[in-house]
């Protein structure tokens, strides 16, 4: 659209999900406060929402993309808020349709970073299905889904995450639908890159939001928030010093699954069922376990490591666990229009118009 | 055997079958020959929900029309002149339709025992008398054409199916048609299958040379061509219309032309006709439902393309709330609603014009978005470019109203120049508004109120906008009472404000002295059109005007209606236009509704209004 | 100290403070007091879209207004007689409201340096002679319930947390409350922690004590009972209201009620009023979407439940396609929608009434809805019960109206006994209704024009139905034309004749000889009426007529509008009433519209009424 | 609602899908023919649609269940006119809609058997939320999705299950998709039961409708359906007798999964990566063979299995993925109003009404 001056691919990023979009000159880094908008900050005291923002805006400067080829599309929610608050070009949509308005936006401009915000029940209750469709389709786009397991701005009703008997306003004995796991969904819709973070844990999250935005393609990132006014410690077990080593399994790529103290426990197969299953590390020795491998094109892995979640939090693996290459929607629609366009020449109204069957009247 | 030949001013024919047997493509081939052969011309297919329903029932019969003429064609003709039925199913559902005396030709061979006993027929029509008012021809379509195909390498199955071509054979030769036209698009379409190419084309031939040798056919028929203005022309039907508009509107505005749209009964055809134009720039996106659809399409709006949607009236329930989005984020958008019967899914394949509410009023809180309705199926272009001109200008959502007759109806085109096109400027906001060097997303233009369309991509403009109520100026998100009162009455306005830039409504009274005014809009402009006519070479007086922009109204339109005595108003639905005019000017306008799925027929219109106008001359 | 007291008639309080101060917990409080102490009452509470906006500022305050008197209460009160600002941004938000003259309490530990640059006062408002026009009353509120609690085994910040029943404690001594309730409803709120219990005991007390030995407050108020029908009496808000009003209607009508629904501010609480109920059958389905939601009470309705869906604005817009299926299957279904301001996210915790145009009008297709409206938050009660009446009687989906402000609102609500409610009689069918012995699903009672509810289940009535316009009678799918224009007027005419079920609009004009008539619909009523009564005891004549079916209108409405040479209609949107009234009686009703996302005031009303009194008095 | 004289738990079935659904009388069986409405047929000659029409009509009157209890909720397309030709209750509903309307009939009426019929499109496309979400909840429904991997009644559009590259009239350079698979959509939203038929198979399909109508809770059953129209031979691989056997797999559980001539290909697994692979039984001995296991609480095994599906149609695995107990969300919200109902009593709205704080006005 606007003039570009050096491009990710020219800066010799290769075929990344930044690729085509323009970079920031040489010595004009910017810098969080860069992306940090002048609009007061609403979310309550205490909102995991916070940590993903500064997360963001300090991860932001780090792709060196121009701010205003940045655009972040949100649905309804408290973290649906979220655009507000980047110095980007952003907007706030309705409830559960961010994905459909992303992937017009990404479809009509290669040159434009395009990510999605959204929540648990904006992404996975009324929005399930264009989440699906955009994974599948691979549209180059990248999803945060704030998973505080509750819809925070309706004032607590349970979400299609919420553990199953969860007590809120709409189900005060309980609530009775089996949760869906952010994770398996996406992989049961095709998605080519699934990840999971944590709101309070900057450095792994940002780890992640890397990876998510270097992925050409769709890319899924779970994290999850707390919602202290409706859902508070959700994700403890995840966060206190007492249980977390034993309860978060790191995802990384090459390495193989281990967590606990000093890496005890691990990850291995059962050989008759093939079943993961977990095993103590000092009785198996550390070959016997599994080597993390997102790149697998198998996506009945990362489905296997999805299930490891225990409800309603418990062992819980975070990171990367699937990325794979397949070419984008987007990226292969424009290669359609260059194509006809290289092939028949650029079209001629008038002769379209005309057509076989016309006639002159003098 | 020489023939008499004989002048006809207009002929309306009608070709009836089974779902199989290929009267669209007959008649649309028929349609083709005669818009070349320079007569002006309307069609009107009709065809079952079902995609081949039970061969030789009832409901498995379609058909197609065409009225062609040696002067000006507003409908596709009330009552056919002939009739061409395929089968007993083809014969019993069209026959009441048939002009008295008209011509009837059969395919004697399909009525046996088991085809009559299946619509019901408990004796032979073709033998009991029924058909006593009618010029009959029997022919034994099938069997002839079978004949014909002896030798040729093909299946009996297949010779039998080439039997719509031996029928259009004897009609071109019937009506003295060109066959070039017809005979080189069997080679393009068969060029794949030489076999069924030179069976068709053999089947056509012995059709025409049948006219020639059989006695049943004495007179040939010529209708001579209708003068035209000068220009290239071509056959376009409305969806095709609709699609080569926007593509049109695209191209003026210097925009990349972008539809997200999902498949429906009857727009369908206009997302298959962008498709194919990728090497245009074209971008379609066929998204998972109708709400998708606009969703992508205003993203695209939002990065600066012209988006566009197109369904049907069920799919515009669905994309009411995102169409609310638009309204109050106030970027260009064109919603194209192809009307069908309704409500719920009503009869997907017909026509009606009972949408117009709901594209109005059908949205949560004040929503105002303007309204244009196509007259006739070439009007679907201009009116593509007019939308496209308001839905810029005006950065706002704008819906286009057509419907089932007119997406697939068909007339001739007058080839615009591109060049002669309204020229629609567009310009992106490049530069920083506010007095501080700020940029202010709701700063509106004074005289359009429309806001800076600012894209993506461009440095200093970044800014978030959303659904919420915003301030007028910054879009920060206001819930302060005042402003919200301003932005309703803002948005509202600029929508009042396109009137300023429409032309005024005009009105048709040749006589000059009518009392009555049939005022329309959408697809009844055929039919109207051609009531009033007859009316006026009766003597009748009667004013006619036509809505195209049903929101804002042209600014004239209160006093145009306070000119006369009586006001009708006739619609395909129960007096939604009715409404709206009632309650904006006071007029006591009198509906004239018909909810058939089947457009007007001009008599009917003339009945009622000779009636009215003597009952206004009465009082 | 002995303090004076002094008799009032009436009197407005306005609480405000931060999001997290508990002004709604406190008001109710208050409110409750008032109730049992036999005061008529109306409230209006007010708060952010944020679930906790930040502290102190302007956007996160959150506020509670009643009005509370010895005789009838119309309205929440226009202008407070008394603020109590809890902190700087309450005071600021909320001190232009204040009637001249009136008392003003603030907590003083709060306006402190920071919080009041927070808000953007420059200086000090007590200090720098802002308040020069009021009472104000300056109270440590803070520090002396942090005082009182000294001891308790609590942190300070629970210590200060309290400070909103210290208020409390203070108001209750000043108007004279009753203590009781209030002590009850803390004692099982707080049941499991007793120490939180007795910090607000204490601090409720401490509030009282303070009042008494204080120097600053000399006098005592009383506001005597308000006369009212013998009966037993609630305070009750909209929401609950309507969920009980549900209910009550299942319960009358013998079937289970089924909810299906999608939270959406402020519609959400039905849903979670009516998932308390278990016990009474009700089942609640918390739905993936609003499509989901309705689908599901669809389907419960066929299946011979009463099915209802709940939900505001953009939902509506949502279920519009499966309220059409509704329609062209003739099965009870009840929507309520909770209006808010809009358009699209709009002002979600604001009030408005800007979906009646949709609700009318937003489907494809002809496809009529009946529609009600609540006035007043008792009256949600009702409208449920003649909803459900209308539903199954003539086997239609019913649109209820409310909207935030009732929604949230609350007044004296004379419980009913249940026996003597409206009986609403619901058979299904049971037999063939066929000349043959078969079952025809569409053969209509020939009075209401409903057809036969048969749920699966039933032997011998096993049939099929759906979206595709079927032949009256046997329900088959039919394209026939005829048979659709028929349909098409039947639904329409089924729709009409509910008005021959329903009472005449009456007027309220106790002079008999006004010439300006106001016409409300919805939760107008309160302030219309207000205006009027003030009116009236000005000497302005006016008469009043409040509608609760807007489709169809009571029979003799156009008769009633045709007596009066001013009609005005005041609404919450931009006429939308107006637009309904002028298209179908022709008569140049003169809307009144603000659009601010708050009820009107009586005031203003009465101020632009006593303009058009004198305008039609001088023409 | 109406007496019930029979009902299937009286007559020793158990708490089955059909649990609480009353029997038609002994002596009184029903036939084909009591399942055949009036009107006629309207699919186009050679149909898939046809076959499964038959089978469902001769298979229901098996279940014995009385007719009138029986519900076919449709949504739009070709296939959802399904419940007009079946004389049971029927609703011909809204394009995607049907599983949310048959939710609310299965919630409020335990006495019927619910049945879903849907598209590829009218549940992958517009209904693919509605869908997930049922299968999570587990409501007692049986749904049948006609997969002719194609639009057939807007005449020939691309569907969501089309294979990538498909040339339709609205993807005239080919379709830029990667196609959902249903059975790891369904079991990435949660489904308990899971299975795949193929029109033609009349013992195959009455086999799988079998089971599904037996699961209690939300059975998904994939069928595969010929569109001669506008998708011939989309399943010709699976149907020819040249290469049937070599590429459809049916599953049985307790045995071997073993396919081809003579049962020589067989399903092995992997044993360092733990992925399931097609092995030669000669080479490696039944014993190595993975044993179908379709109540395995894992739905690993179920997705790994689903992933076998060779796009656009190869090999592919047929039969019973997955069926496992898991309560259903109607079952359990019927007793949380029991439960309610026997520990409060039933609701006095008087009592109710009056609340807490009311006062007497005499
Ligand atoms: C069409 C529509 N339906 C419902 C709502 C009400 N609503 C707003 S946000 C929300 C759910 C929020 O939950 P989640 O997506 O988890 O976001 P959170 O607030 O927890 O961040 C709902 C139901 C709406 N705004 N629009
Ligand atoms: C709201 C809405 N959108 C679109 C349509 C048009 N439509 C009808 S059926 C259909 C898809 C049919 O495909 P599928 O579900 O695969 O069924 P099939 O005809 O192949 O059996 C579509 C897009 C509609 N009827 N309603
Ligand atoms: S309600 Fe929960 S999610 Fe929403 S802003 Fe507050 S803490 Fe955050
Ligand atoms: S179009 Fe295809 S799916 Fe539809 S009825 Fe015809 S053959 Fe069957
Ligand atoms: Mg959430
Ligand atoms: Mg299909």
């Amino acid at each position: 659209m606007t003039g570009t001056t050096i491009s990710a691919v020219e800066a010799g990023l290769g075929p990344s999900g930044l690729y085509g979009v323009p970079l920031v000159g040489e010595g004009h880094p910017l810098g969080k406060k860069d992306f940090t908008s002048d609009q007061e900050v609403r979310w309550c005291p205490g909102c995991g929402d916070y940590a993903v923002l500064a997360a963001v805006q300090s991860f932001l400067p780090e792709l060196g993309l121009r701010r205003e080829n940045i655009v972040f599309v949100s649905g309804i929610g408290c973290s649906s808020r979220f655009p507000y608050y980047l110095d980007t070009y952003g907007m706030h949509s309705i409830h559960g349709r961010a994905p459909a308005i992303a992937s017009g936006i990404a479809v009509s401009r290669p040159d434009l970073s395009v990510w999605v915000v959204t929540g648990d029940g904006d992404a996975l209750s009324i929005g399930g299905n264009h989440i699906a469709h955009a994974l599948r389709r691979n549209i180059n786009i990248t999803i945060l889904l704030f998973n505080n397991r509750i819809y925070g701005l309706t004032k607590g009703q349970y979400s299609p995450t919420s553990e199953a008997g969860k007590i809120t306003k709409s189900t005060p004995m309980g609530s009775l639908d089996t949760p869906f796991n952010p994770v398996s969904f996406a992989i049961g819709s095709e998605a080519t890159f699934v990840a999971r973070a944590l709101d309070s844990d900057r450095k792994q999250l940002t780890a992640v939001l890397r990876a998510a935005a270097e992925h050409r393609g769709a890319s899924f990132v779970e994290i999850y928030q707390n919602c202290p006014i409706f859902n508070d410690g959700a994700f403890d077990p995840l966060k206190s010093p007492d249980t977390r080593d034993e309860q978060m399994i790191r995802l990384e790529h090459g390495q193989p699954i281990r967590w606990g103290e000093q890496g005890r426990h691990g990850l291995g197969r059962d050989p008759r069922s093939g079943q993961l299953v977990s095993v103590e590390v000092a009785d198996v020795g550390e070959e016997a376990l599994v080597v993390h491998d997102d790149h697998n094109e198998d996506p009945a892995y990362a489905f296997a490591l999805s299930r490891l979640s225990d409800p309603p939090i418990g062992r819980t693996p975070v990171g990367v666990f699937r990325s794979v290459r397949r070419p984008t929607y987007d990226d292969m629609a424009r290669e359609q229009v260059a194509h006809a366009q290289s092939t028949q020449g650029p079209g001629d109204l008038a002769q379209l118009f005309a057509g076989k069957d016309s006639w002159t009247v003098d | 055997m020489l023939k008499q030949t004989q002048q006809l001013h207009r002929v309306v024919i009608r070709l009836a079958g089974d779902s199989g047997d290929g009267m669209q493509l007959t008649g649309d081939r028929f349609t083709a020959e005669s818009a070349v052969l320079g007569n002006d011309l309307s069609t009107l297919p009709n065809y079952p929900a079902e995609i081949r329903a039970p061969a030789g029932t009832l409901p498995g019969v379609s058909s197609f029309q065409v009225h062609f003429a040696d002067h000006d064609v507003l409908t596709p003709g009330d009552a056919p002149d002939v009739l061409v039925a395929m089968n007993p199913a083809g014969l019993k559902a069209n026959l009441r339709d048939l002009r008295h005396g008209g011509d009837v030709i059969v395919d004697t061979d399909e009525f046996t025992k088991r085809n009559l006993a299946r619509v019901g027929y408990e004796t032979n029509p073709l033998e009991d008398g029924s058909l006593d008012g009618y010029q009959v021809h029997k022919v034994a379509l099938t069997s002839l054409t079978v004949a014909a195909l002896e030798g040729h390498e093909i299946t009996k199955k297949e010779a039998e199916r080439a039997k719509n071509m031996f029928a259009l054979g004897l009609l071109s030769w019937l009506y003295s048609r060109p066959v070039e036209g017809t005979e080189a698009f069997l080679r393009a379409k068969f060029a794949a299958r030489p076999e069924i190419l030179d069976a068709n084309l053999t089947a056509f031939r012995a059709g025409w040379s049948y006219g020639e040798t059989t006695e049943d056919f004495a007179v040939i028929y010529q209708v001579q061509p209708a003068p035209m203005p000068p220009g290239t022309y071509r056959n376009i039907n409305g969806n095709t219309a609709l699609a080569y508009g926007l593509m049109a509107a695209a191209a003026r505005c210097g925009l990349p032309l972008f539809l997200g749209s999902y498949p429906i009964t009857p727009a369908s055809d206009v997302l298959h006709e962008l498709s194919k134009h990728k090497r245009f720039g074209v971008l379609t996106f066929q998204a998972e439902d109708e709400i998708a659809g606009v969703g992508a399409a205003l993203g695209a709006s939002y990065a600066g393309a012209l988006g566009v949607t197109t369904t049907s009236g069920p799919g515009v329930a669905l994309k009411t709330e995102t169409i609310g989005l638009a309204v109050t984020l106030e970027l260009p958008l064109i919603i194209c609603d192809v009307q069908r019967g309704g409500p719920s899914t009503g009869l997907p394949t017909k026509t009606e014009q009972a949408d117009l509410l709901q594209v109005m009023y059908g949205r949560n809180g004040e929503a105002p978005v303007p309204v244009l309705a196509a007259r006739s199926p070439a009007d679907c272009f201009d009116v593509a470019i007019e939308a496209a001109r308001i839905a810029t200008a005006y950065r706002t959502p704008v819906f286009v109203l057509t419907d089932g007759y007119l997406a697939n109806g068909s007339e001739p085109w007058r080839i615009p120049v591109i060049e002669e096109l309204p020229a629609l400027q567009v310009s992106f906001a490049t530069e920083p508004n506010g007095a501080n060097g700020e940029f202010l997303p709701y700063l509106r233009d004074p005289q359009t109120l429309a806001r800076p369309w600012a894209v993506p991509g461009t440095p200093g403009l970044e800014h978030r906008i959303g659904g919420i109520e915003k301030a007028d100026g910054s879009g920060n998100i206001s819930y302060d009472p005042a402003n919200h009162d301003h932005m309703v009455r803002v948005r509202a306005e600029k929508v009042e404000r396109i009137a300023e830039s429409i032309p005024p409504l005009e009105v048709a009274d040749p006589d000059g002295d009518a009392r009555v005014l049939v005022l329309g809009w959408g697809s009844t402009y055929g039919p109207i059109a051609a009531a009033c006519r007859n009316l006026r070479e009766e003597g009748v007086h009667v004013a006619q005007a036509h809505l195209r922009h049903l929101n804002p109204f042209p600014s004239n339109t209160g006093e145009v209606l306070s000119r006369y005595d009586r006001v009708v108003v006739p619609e395909m639905n129960l007096g939604q236009l009715s409404l709206m005019l009632r309650a904006r000017y006071l007029v006591d306008v009198a509906g004239f509704n018909r909810v058939r799925g089947l457009p007007f027929t001009s008599t009917e219109l003339a009945d009622h209004l000779r009636t009215v106008v003597k009952e206004v001359a009465g009082a």
